[in-house]
C-alpha cells in the first residue's frame, strides 16, 4: 500500500504489465519521447525501447488499426488516444473493427487489444477536448469498457484490461491524473465487472463514475451533516457490468440517482436509470434520477464550463431533495 | 497448414480457373435464392492478383475488401467452408455470422474480408509490427479496389508503412470502377502508384490481364517487403461484372464492357500457355471441367448445410468463458416475473 | 393525396426541395450517375445537373466535411451516408465539427445541413450494413436527429430538415424504401419536434419510430383482438423533441414501452426510458419497458438476423404480459 | 468589411511584427492567469505566412489549425477581440465559447479554426463548390501544420480539389514538429509537394524565414487557385517555443533551437528592408513600438472585459428561435416539483 496518484497507477500499471508480457507494446501520439500529453507514458521508451514504445504520426483511425492488426496477429498492444474527443475519426475501426471481428468471423479472430484514452471537463479545453464519449462505446457490443475514478482501479483495472481477449476501452480523466490516493497493486477494489461500494447509506443510492466519483463522495459527505446516509456506487466497469448489486442497493434504499459528467441525453446516466427503473420499479420510493452535464457543447470559458457540469453541491442538494422534498434554493 | 505457393504458370492458371467457376456459382447460389443477402461482389475478371498470392508464402497474412473471394482462394481457402459461409450456414468460415463481406480464416492468415472500404487496409500494419518486432520473417498484404484510393486511411497506413519500413504491401485491384463510378471520375490523377512512391513506397503497376506480368512484379515487391521495404502494387484489370448481384451496370457502355472483357486473364493465359507449349488444350479443357466439379460440389455443400441454430447468435460476442451479452427474453422474463412477485 | 413508396416521396422532398431553394445541392457517393445505393436520387443528376448532384470519391469523412463548408459559405447542403455505419469514419465531421461549430463560434457560424443516410436490418446486409447508430447523434448537442417511419413523413421531415438552420440527422431505413403509402405534400403529418400518435389507446403506450412503428402497429392491432388497446406513438423527431405528449399519454395509460431496432443498452430506448421514469413516476402502474435489438453485432445469416431484432410477435407477447400478466410461451 | 492583402513589404512586416508581438502578449496573458486553460499555442517563427494572407483578397475564406493567431491578424482580424476571445471573455469573437482553438470571424471570411489536428482543411471544398456553382471568384485556403501531413483526411481533399479544380489552396506550415515529434519521425517522406503533386495539384515549397519568398510563390498559386487549378503551398519554418504554454521541448537540443530561431522571417525581413534601402531603421523602429503599444492595449482590454454570464451557456447550441436545450435545473424542476403534487 503506497500513496501515489492517478497518473503514476496507470505508469505503474503499464510497467508492471510490459514486464509480465513481452507482447504488451503501446501506441499513440507522443507517448514515447514526450512520455504522453499528460505524462503517464514519461520514461517508458527508455524502459522498453522504441519497438515496444511507439511513437506515431497524427493518424488516429490507423493507429487503432494498426493496434487491431497487432493484436490479431499475437501481439498485446496498448494504443492510446490522446483524447476520447478523437474517436469520431476512429470509430470506424474501433466499432466496425476491432468490437466486431471476433463475431463476424465466427470466433477465429479475437482482437486482445486495449484502448487508452481521457476525457472530461476541468481545463477549459473547449468543445473538442472535454468531452465524454463513453455512450458511444457503452452502445457498441463486442466493446469492453471501464472507467477507473480512484488510484488503485486506475492501476488495477489496465492490469486486468490487459489479460481480457476482447477489446478493452478504459477511458481516464484528464481532472483526476494529479489525484493522491493509495495504491495497492496485490488487490484490486473489486474483480472485473463489479460495481464497488464506495459508501454506504441508507437513504438513497448515487450511482456514478470516474470523476463525478469525487463530488458524489464530497456530496455525501455533506448530505450526512443534514442526516442523509448517502450510498455511493462506482460503477467502474460499465461492460461488462454486474447490476446484481446496484438493484440490490436501490431496492433496498428505494431511492437511487444516477450522476455522469456526459450530456446527460443519451448517456449512459440515462441507461442505468432505464435499467433501475425496470429492475426496481416495485421497489422504488422516487423516480430514478439522472444527473448529468447539460446537453450542450462544453465552453471554453472556465465558469461556463464549470457551470455546465455537475458539482458537489449539484448532487447534494439534489439528494436532499429527493430524500427530503427540500426543494433547493435554485429550484425555486 | 500449408498454402499453395510460387506453383508455376500452369498451377496459377488452374487457381484462375477454380476462382471464375466459384464466383460463377456464387452466382448461382443467388439466384437459387440460397445466398445470404445480395451483397455479392464477384471477382471475375480480376483473377490475375493470383500473380500476387502465389508469391506469398505460407505465415504470411492478408486481409481483402468486399470482392475478396478470388484472394482467398488465391491463398487456399476451403471452397465448401467459403460457399457455406456466404449462404449464411453454420459450418462455413465463419459461422453464417460473416457471409461474403467477412469472410476469415486465422489458419491461413486470412485476417478478414471488410465491408467498409478501406476497413482493413490498416491491420496489416499491425501485422507488420508484430512481425517486425519478432523478426519471424513473415509480410502482410492488403488488398483492395481502387475506390479506396479515395479513403484517407489508406495513406495514413502508407506513411506508416514506409516510416517504419514494415514488411508489408498494398494491393490496389484496380477494376476501374467503384460501384458506378468510374475511376477518372473520383481520382484527381489516375497516377496511383505515383501517390504511393511520394510516400517512400516501391510502387509499381501491373498488367492485370497477365498473370504472369503480374507474378514477375509481385515476386520482386514480396522480396522487398519481406526485408523491410513496403510496396504497393496496383493491378490494373476490368470488373467484367455489375458491382453486386443486383447491378446491371447502366453507367457504362457494352462497347465499353466488350472491349473490357478483351482484358480476360484466364484467356490470356490459356493462349500463352498453349503458344509456349507448356500446356496442351486437353489438359486445359480438364483443368477447367474439375474446376467445374469442385465448385458444383461446393454450391451443392452449401445448400445443403444447415442453418446455425437461433441461440448461437449470442456467441462469439466475447471470447468463451467471459460474460455474455444477456438475452432479452432474459431481461424481460425478470423484470415482468419479478416485478409480479412483488 | 397520392399513393407512392417511401422512396419516391424522399425523392420527391428532394426535387421539391431543389426547385425551391436553387442554394440546395445533393452530394454523395453514387447520387448521380447510379442514382443512389436504394435508388432515391435516380435520375436527379439529369434533371439538376453535375453541379447541384455531385458524385464523390469514397471519403466520408471529406464527404461530410465538404458539405459543412458549402453550407457556412452559403449552399444548402444535403449530403448522403450511404450507411449509417460509416458514421464511424466521419463522426469528427459529424459531431466535432458540424455539431459544435456554431457554438463554438458564438453563434456566428451556422452549419445549415442535411446528413441524409440509412440503417437498420433486413437485407442479411451483416455487421457492418445493418447497424441503427441514432444513439451517437442523439448524444451529441449540436444535431438534430428525425427518423421516419411513413411515406408522408419521409417527405415532410425531409423538407422540414431543409428549412432548418442546423445540421439535421435523417435516417431512413433500408427496409422501408419499397413500403407504399399516402402522400400528401400540402400536410406533414406532424410539426417539427412533434411526435405522432399513430393509434390510441387506453391500455398503454408504445413509442416507436422508423421501422419498427410497422411492427408495433401490427402489435397493436392483434392486441387489439385480445381487448388490448395500445396506443402507438411515433417519436419521429428525436432532436428536438416535445415531451409533453409522450408525458401525457403515459400518464394517462400508466404503461408504456418504448421499441427500438437498435442494441438496447445504451440506445435512444433506455434515454426515453429515463425520460418517462422521472417525469411519470408517479402515475405508472408498470415499469416502462425497453423492446430492442440484442447487443450484439448484426448476423449474416437472415435467420439470426431476424430473430435479433424485435418482431410484431415479440412487441404483442411482452405487451400482453405487461397489461394482462399473462406470460408468453418463450418466457417459461 | 475591408481585409488588408497586397500591401508591399513594409506593410508585411509590420503586419509579422503585430502577429509576434500579439502572441508575446498571449503569454503574457496566460502567465497573469488571465487566459481560459493553457491550450495556446504560438505561432513566433512562423510569421512569413503573412506572404500568403496577403495574396489572397478581400471575400476569400479560409480555415485554420490550433495555431492560428498569426494567420487570422494576417486576414485583418481585431486583436482585442482575440485576445478576449482567448481569455473566454464575453466579447471575444466567440462570446467566450471557443477560445484560442476555436476562433472565427464570418466578416473576415475566418470560417473556423480547430482543435482537431486536420478538422478544418475539408471545409474549404465546400467553400470551393459554393465559388465554382457561383462563379465569384473567390477562394477558400486551409492553413495546417506538418502533423497534418498524416491526416487521412488530408488527402481526400486534395483529392476532391484536383478532380473538381476548385479554387482552394492547402497551406502547410511545416514548423517542423508536432508537439514532441520532429517531422522526420511522423513522415515516411519529407517531400510534402510530392504528395501533394500525386494527387495532380500545383504543388511547391516555400522557405519561411523569407517573407517575401513566400509572397511571390504564394501570389501565383493564388492566381492559379482562382482559375481553378487548386494548390498546396508548404512553408518551410521552425516552432521557436515550445508546442503549448507548458512545454519546455525537451525533446530538442539547444543547439537545434538556436538553429531554428536563425531562420526568423522577422529579422530576415528587416534586414532585407535596410539592405534594399526600402525603409529606415528608426521607421521600423516606430513600426515594432507601435505593434506593442497596440497589443498591450489587447491584453488591458482582455484582461478587463468581463466574463460571460452562466445563462449565456445555452445560447448558441442551436439558431435563435429554434428549440434550445432544456437546462437540467428546469427538468429536476419539473420533475421533484410535479412529483411532489401527485
Ligand atoms: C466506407 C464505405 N463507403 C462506401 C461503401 C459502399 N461501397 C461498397 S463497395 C463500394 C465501391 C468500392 O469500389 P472499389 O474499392 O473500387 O472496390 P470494387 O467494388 O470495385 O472491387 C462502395 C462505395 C462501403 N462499403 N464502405
Ligand atoms: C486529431 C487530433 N489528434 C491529436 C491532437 C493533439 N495535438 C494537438 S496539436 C498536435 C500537433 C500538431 O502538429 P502540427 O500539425 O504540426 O501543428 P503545430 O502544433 O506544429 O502547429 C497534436 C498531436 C489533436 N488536437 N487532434
Ligand atoms: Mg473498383
Ligand atoms: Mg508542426
Amino acid at each position: 500500500m503506497t500513496e501515489t496518484t492517478y497518473r503514476e497507477a496507470i505508469r505503474q500499471a503499464l510497467i508492471d504489465g510490459m514486464e509480465a508480457d513481452a507482447d504488451v507494446i503501446l501506441m499513440g501520439e507522443e507517448v514515447g519521447l514526450y512520455g504522453g500529453a499528460y505524462g503517464v507514458t514519461k520514461g517508458l521508451i527508455d524502459m522498453f525501447g522504441a519497438s515496444r514504445v511507439i511513437d506515431t504520426p497524427i493518424s488516429e483511425p490507423a493507429i487503432i488499426g494498426a493496434a487491431i492488426g497487432a493484436a490479431m496477429t499475437g501481439l498485446r498492444p496498448v494504443a492510446e488516444l490522446m483524447y476520447v474527443d478523437f474517436a469520431g475519426m476512429a470509430m470506424d475501426q474501433i466499432a466496425n473493427q476491432a468490437a466486431k471481428s471476433r463475431y463476424m468471423f465466427g470466433g477465429q479472430i479475437g482482437v486482445p487489444m486495449v484502448l487508452r484514452t481521457q476525457g472530461g471537463t476541468g481545463r477549459s479545453a473547449a468543445a473538442q477536448h472535454s468531452q465524454s464519449l463513453e455512450a458511444w462505446m457503452l452502445h457498441t457490443p463486442g466493446l469492453r469498457l471501464v472507467m477507473p475514478g480512484t488510484v488503485n482501479d486506475a492501476y488495477h483495472l489496465l492490469r486486468q484490461a490487459l489479460r481480457q481477449p476482447d477489446p478493452v476501452v478504459v477511458i481516464e480523466h484528464k481532472g483526476l491524473y494529479t489525484m493522491k490516493g493509495q495504491l495497492d497493486v496485490a488487490t484490486p477494489d473489486g474483480a472485473w465487472g463489479q460495481p464497488v461500494t464506495r459508501r454506504t447509506g441508507r437513504d438513497l443510492v448515487i450511482l456514478t463514475y470516474s470523476r463525478m466519483l469525487h463530488e458524489s463522495l464530497a456530496a455525501a459527505d455533506r448530505l450526512a451533516q443534514a442526516g442523509v446516509e448517502a450510498e455511493v456506487i462506482d460503477l467502474r466497469c460499465l461492460n461488462p457490468l454486474d447490476e446484481a448489486p446496484l438493484i440490490e442497493a436501490v431496492r433496498r434504499t428505494g431511492r437511487a440517482m444516477v450522476v455522469t459528467e456526459a450530456a446527460v441525453t443519451g448517456s449512459v446516466a440515462s441507461d442505468i436509470a432505464a435499467r433501475l427503473g425496470e429492475s426496481c420499479f416495485d421497489w422504488l420510493e422516487e423516480p430514478v434520477l439522472r444527473l448529468g452535464g447539460e446537453d450542450i457543447p462544453i465552453p471554453v470559458s472556465p465558469a461556463l464550463e464549470k457551470g455546465s457540469i455537475p458539482s458537489a453541491d449539484l448532487v447534494h442538494d439534489t439528494a436532499l431533495w429527493l430524500v427530503t422534498r427540500k426543494a433547493p434554493p435554485w429550484a425555486a | 497448414m500449408t498454402v499453395v505457393s510460387n506453383t508455376g504458370p500452369l498451377a496459377r492458371y488452374r487457381m484462375m480457373r477454380r476462382i471464375r467457376s466459384f464466383e460463377e456459382r456464387v452466382g448461382e447460389l443467388f439466384l437459387k435464392g440460397g445466398s445470404a443477402g445480395s451483397m455479392l461482389h464477384l471477382s471475375i475478371g480480376e483473377e490475375a492478383v493470383v500473380g500476387l498470392t502465389d508469391a506469398m508464402r505460407d505465415g504470411d497474412s492478408f486481409t481483402t475488401h468486399h470482392r475478396g473471394h478470388g484472394v482467398f482462394l488465391g491463398r487456399g481457402a476451403d471452397p465448401n467452408r467459403m460457399m457455406a459461409e456466404i449462404a449464411g450456414k453454420q459450418d462455413g468460415y465463419c459461422r453464417g455470422k460473416g457471409g461474403s463481406m467477412h469472410i476469415a480464416d486465422r489458419a491461413l492468415g486470412h485476417l478478414g474480408a471488410n465491408a467498409i472500404v478501406g476497413g482493413g487496409i490498416s491491420h496489416v500494419i499491425g501485422a507488420g509490427l508484430t512481425y517486425r518486432n519478432r523478426g519471424t520473417g513473415q509480410i502482410s498484404v492488403a488488398f483492395f479496389g481502387d475506390g479506396a484510393m479515395s479513403q484517407g486511411i489508406l495513406y495514413e497506413s502508407m506513411n506508416m508503412a514506409a516510416l517504419w519500413q514494415l514488411p508489408v504491401i498494398f494491393c490496389c485491384i484496380n477494376n476501374q470502377y467503384g460501384m458506378g463510378t468510374r475511376v477518372d471520375r473520383s481520382a484527381g490523377s489516375r497516377d496511383f502508384p505515383a501517390r504511393a512512391a511520394a510516400f517512400g513506397l516501391n510502387a509499381a503497376r501491373a498488367d492485370g490481364a497477365e498473370v504472369e506480368t503480374v507474378h514477375d512484379t509481385a515476386r520482386a515487391m514480396v522480396s522487398a517487403a519481406r526485408e523491410g521495404r513496403p510496396g504497393f502494387l496496383e493491378i490494373d484489370a476490368y470488373r467484367f461484372f455489375g458491382h453486386a448481384r443486383m447491378d446491371k451496370s447502366p453507367y457504362r457502355t457494352p462497347e465499353e464492357e466488350a472491349e473490357g472483357r478483351q482484358r480476360d486473364p484466364l484467356a490470356r493465359a490459356r493462349a500463352r500457355l498453349l503458344a509456349e507449349g507448356a500446356a496442351e488444350a486437353a489438359e486445359l479443357d480438364r483443368i477447367d471441367a474439375a474446376a467445374g466439379t469442385e465448385m458444383d460440389g461446393a454450391l451443392d455443400h452449401a445448400l445443403a448445410a444447415p442453418a446455425p441454430a437461433l441461440s448461437t447468435m449470442f456467441q462469439d460476442v466475447y471470447a468463451p468463458g467471459t460474460p455474455a451479452p444477456r438475452p432479452q427474453a432474459d431481461r424481460l422474463r425478470a423484470v415482468l416475473a419479478e416485478e409480479a412477485r412483488a
